[in-house]
């Protein structure tokens, strides 16, 4: 019997596949398209303290084998994501996990504070990693004093564990990694976009309003396996891997890397069912490399 | 409900310049609700993003749909390149369209630009049945461009216009609109945002219903790339064009 | 007419295309494809102070829309360089550019007072940002303060322009490009490659013998794309742009970006003629552009 | 001279398991120097790397060049969809092959394990026409990966050994050798590295030719992707698999 299920930090994962934040919204959406009680887990939508209305369209771009993004954390705010969106999720039989992002260290932990109340929520995502916004976001994620700061006082604030989404924008991936370690963080979550940008040649002008987005896709997935590879090797925390997954390879190379469990992030618009149809295909693709258990293959490039 | 299937091509055809008419086949036909509703296509696996594309017709019945598309870059020249027999994934139907149901219009007036007319003669089709006159106006860049006049004819008056005057009456859809005041109650239109909204300020004091583009991601309602605001002192702030749109009623959202 | 020539420092370029170094060997073997004099230069293979074997193999392996490649700056070392390649580089009618690395601030000094002395080479590019070999290369590309250094030291040694060859693998494009220039640097090139990974799922371990290796290819080019924009907008050099190009519209996309010329890197392994094809494509995609000079392109996006 | 063209597929077959012959017409055979070339393989057009495969027989006078593949990965697992009639982008002839025209052979002995069979076909039919006695010993996993047995028979004796013992006899090819001594002056063999090595060391003493494998990048000496290092003492230190093999004299490489 393969065995698929594993636990971390918060979370009693049925399996380790789960949708990435911003690409699955509240959910609501995907469960026209099948149980999302099938999901490992769910990462919702980034929360911020207030409203949020984004930034200007257009706001996506499509690149070789990738997108760029720049949504600008478009959000209604931690107060009606809890009382519109959470009561839905919590029909379902699968750990929800909150997405925390701010401009300033308090609007983090406010978020955080209120957000890891719900009993629905298991675990944070503290998001200090969004290149699309002008204030806070990325800063946190490229400067490894704030970023081992905010993780200290979001991990106070928060009832729950704090999973610490990581830049690949950085010269050095492990010493943010270590940092937050330090901090106090639970887990690891890793990569969010690369800061990209395409140009309309029509209009010689960026195609994103913003001007630049957060590249995603199969193109990063190389860089993404290679920062999970290096910091699996240096910090000691369990590491929800993601960038550019489609296949079930992909997450067995992610898992290899050194990933606990995966997120499927723009997949899912290239197919609705995506995240459905891997967890299906795994088990099956675990067997091919000969494993019957999850927790084993973890770092298995490693040993 | 939106399905995702590979459908076949059973048609295709040029009719215009750079302009095709395609008709797939399958289950997803019977699933679309209005007129104004769209496809959401992925033209190569390797592509990142689907391309919407409106329902231009539907026989739900025989399990047919038709598109019509121009070809503008990548995805769309891709996309001409395929053959009767071929399959395609297609992801649909999408959003809402024009909710004619609920619409106590007696005499209509369609307003579309270029690739925007698609999704008017679906609508068109489906209010004369419902016994409402309609009159279209559309606009074309130039002769070669023109396409579906004949077919909108057989459904009611037709006023082609085009932007240098090879064919047609020369000038925008605009230029027509003040001949036909009083002849119409409630208007529907799609085309490039520009259009729209020299229409709708036109058209001022009717009931009006336009169908607005953007980019999409998800075309589901997930990713938030398509949004739109809406007026002040809206309650959310914003519409969805994948998910609440693509038509919107005039003064629903800001364009 | 189209006017497709333009100059920059030390360069007398005919066309704005050239192709990158380490895809293009010492030329001789393109030469058998089409005649170098067509291109607008052509940048070499890396040299070190001495011959260097490089990393074991396998070297290369594929990724979506990008390739990796750990080849590890193996090279004859500039003595050969110059007695051995540079003698029949000097056959065309070309401006030859010479990649420059080391492990040392001497090594880079020792390379570039040698080679900028050969009449065939035209100007340095200053490899700092080799992201394959244990010793240098990267290091001097990630750290500004030894990136003014090396660049001084090498402006100093050098007999012609030296356009310093910048890592995309930094926080901080901006201020490593601000560095060099007030280091001396008479251009810049960007970007190189970012460090990336892909496992064998079947051996469990990285298919590149080095573990890590740079991607390339298109997958990059939207990294490219935004580093080159951001860089243009603070730094007054010249810029040389790579990263992913494979047909004329990137290379518009790279001219609009900022880039005032541009160098084809992993296409030409897709299709060893794409140098010459691009520079014969050039002047009709210029003009469906409404452009007549080269000139008038650079850093359109930014009117 | 190595070209790139569009070369036409005129027949494609399966002929063992996962393992294919395709036909390919153009004007590349024409440039073809000797057995053990080459040609580069563009299989989809975004793909980042062109794919190897020996040319496995040729006749420059028609046209025609062969090539023998056994699907690994995605390159050629979308070559084996590929149909008669189908173009692929193929850069070649590259590299050098058995230089058979400055060979004294008398009598050869052909060891080839695998997918490494196909140069070897090509060879064997050149030395024959020279009028040098051929032996082939061939290596396969098991009875169903085995193929061309009955085409080097034709020229020649042939032993087939499968590692499981499910055809011919069990085990690796380095087992017949002992028996073959004495029975020819030069071998040629293409196979696995561990394979070469083995037959090397067995053979150890005869004039002996190996065509090695490694990942390529550009394919035409210009990388430095594809190396393999010189004995102690060597003026460069290295070869290029691409560029100066993939034939190369025993001890002229280290394995
Ligand atoms: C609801 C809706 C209905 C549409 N109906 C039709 C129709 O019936 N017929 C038709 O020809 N076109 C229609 N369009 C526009 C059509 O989607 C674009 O022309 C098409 O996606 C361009 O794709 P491309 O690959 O050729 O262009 P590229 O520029 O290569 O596309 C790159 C990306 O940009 C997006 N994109 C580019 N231009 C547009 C645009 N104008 N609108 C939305 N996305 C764009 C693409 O979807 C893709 O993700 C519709 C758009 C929307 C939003
Ligand atoms: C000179 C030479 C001659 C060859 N002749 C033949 C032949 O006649 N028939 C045959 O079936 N195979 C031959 N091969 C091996 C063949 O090139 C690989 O099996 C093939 O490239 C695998 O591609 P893939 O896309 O299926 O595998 P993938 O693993 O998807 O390939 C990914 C990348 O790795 C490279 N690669 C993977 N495995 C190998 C390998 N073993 N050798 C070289 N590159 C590899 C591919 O070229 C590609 O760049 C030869 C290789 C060389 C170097
Ligand atoms: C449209 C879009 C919106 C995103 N929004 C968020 C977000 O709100 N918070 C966050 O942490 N990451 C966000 N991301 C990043 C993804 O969660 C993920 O880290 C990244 O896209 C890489 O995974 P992928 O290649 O599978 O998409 C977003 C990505 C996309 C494409
Ligand atoms: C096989 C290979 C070898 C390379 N060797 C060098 C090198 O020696 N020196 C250097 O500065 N860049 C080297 N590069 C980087 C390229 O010059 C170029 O910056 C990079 O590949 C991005 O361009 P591309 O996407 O067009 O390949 C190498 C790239 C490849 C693929
Ligand atoms: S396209 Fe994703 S919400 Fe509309
Ligand atoms: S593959 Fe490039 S040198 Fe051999």
């Amino acid at each position: 019997m393969t065995k698929l299920n594993l636990s971390l930090p918060g979370l009693d994962l049925k399996n380790p596949i789960m949708p990435a934040s911003g690409c699955f919204g509240f959910g609501k959406e995907f469960s026209e398209f099948y149980d999302l009680s099938e999901l490992g887990a769910i990462i919702i939508k980034a929360a911020t303290g207030e409203t949020r209305y984004g930034n200007p369209t257009p706001r996506v771009a499509e690149t070789s084998a990738g997108m760029l993004n720049a949504i600008g954390l478009q959000n209604p705010g931690v107060d009606r994501i809890i009382s519109d969106e959470l009561p839905y999720l919590s029909n379902y039989d699968t750990p929800v996990i909150a997405n925390v992002a701010g401009s300033t260290v308090e609007e983090y932990v406010e978020v955080a504070e209120k957000i890891s109340q719900s009993s629905t929520i298991k675990a944070l995502e503290l998001n200090i990693s969004c290149p699309n916004v002008k204030e806070g976001g990325v800063q946190f994620g490229t400067d490894a004093a704030l970023a081992a700061e905010v993780t200290r006082q979001v991990k106070q604030a928060s009832e729950v564990p704090v999973y610490v989404k990581l830049s690949p924008n950085v010269t050095d991936i492990v010493g943010m990694a270590k940092a937050v370690e330090k901090a106090g963080a639970d887990g690891l979550s890793m990569i969010n976009t690369l800061t990209g940008m395409r140009l309309d040649l029509q209009r010689r002008k960026p195609i994103i309003a913003n001007q630049t987005g957060g590249l995603s896709g199969p193109a990063i997935k190389p860089i993404a396996i290679r920062m999970i590879y290096q910091v699996y090797q240096e910090v000691d925390l369990p590491i929800i891997g993601m960038g550019g997954i489609e296949t079930v390879d992909d997450i067995i190379e992610f898992l290899f890397a050194g990933a606990s469990a995966v997120a499927v992030g723009s997949a899912n618009f290239k197919n609705p069912f995506i995240c459905k149809e891997l967890i299906d295909q795994f088990p099956e693709a675990m067997e091919r490399y000969g494993f019957d258990q999850v927790e084993e293959m973890i770092g298995g490039a490693h040993r | 409900m939106m399905i995702r299937e590979e459908m076949e091509i059973i048609s295709h055809e040029r009719i215009a310049e750079d302009t095709y008419r395609m008709v797939l086949l399958g289950d997803l036909p019977a699933e679309i609700k209005q007129p104004g509703q769209f496809v959401h296509i992925l033209i190569d696996q390797s592509d990142s993003l689907r391309r919407p594309i409106s329902i231009a017709d539907a026989d739900p019945a025989k399990g047919t749909l038709t598109i019509l598309y121009k070809i503008l870059g990548k995805g769309t020249a891709a996309l001409s390149k395929m053959q009767s027999g071929d399959h395609l994934d297609v992801l649909g139907p999408g959003g809402n369209g024009f909710l004619i149901d609920s619409i106590s219009a007696e005499r209509a007036l369609l307003v579309g630009g270029g690739i925007g007319v698609p999704p008017l003669y679906y609508l068109a089709r489906q209010l004369k049945e419902k016994g409402i006159e309609v009159t279209t106006v559309l606009g074309f860049q130039h002769e070669a461009s023109v396409f579906f006049e004949e077919e909108f004819r057989e459904l009611g008056e037709v006023f082609v216009t085009t932007n240098d005057g090879s064919y047609g009456n020369k000038g925008f859809v605009t230029d027509i609109l003040p001949d036909l005041d009083g002849r119409f109650d409630t208007y529907f239109s799609c085309g490039p945002a520009v259009m729209l909204k020299a229409v709708s300020e036109k058209l001022d004091g009717y009931e009006g219903y336009l169908s607005i583009e953007e980019r999409l991601g998800c075309g589901v309602g997930a990713c938030f790339a398509c949004v739109v605001q809406a007026p002040e002192g809206d309650a959310k702030g914003y519409r969805k064009i994948c998910h609440d749109g693509p038509v919107f009623r005039t003064g629903e959202v800001i364009l």
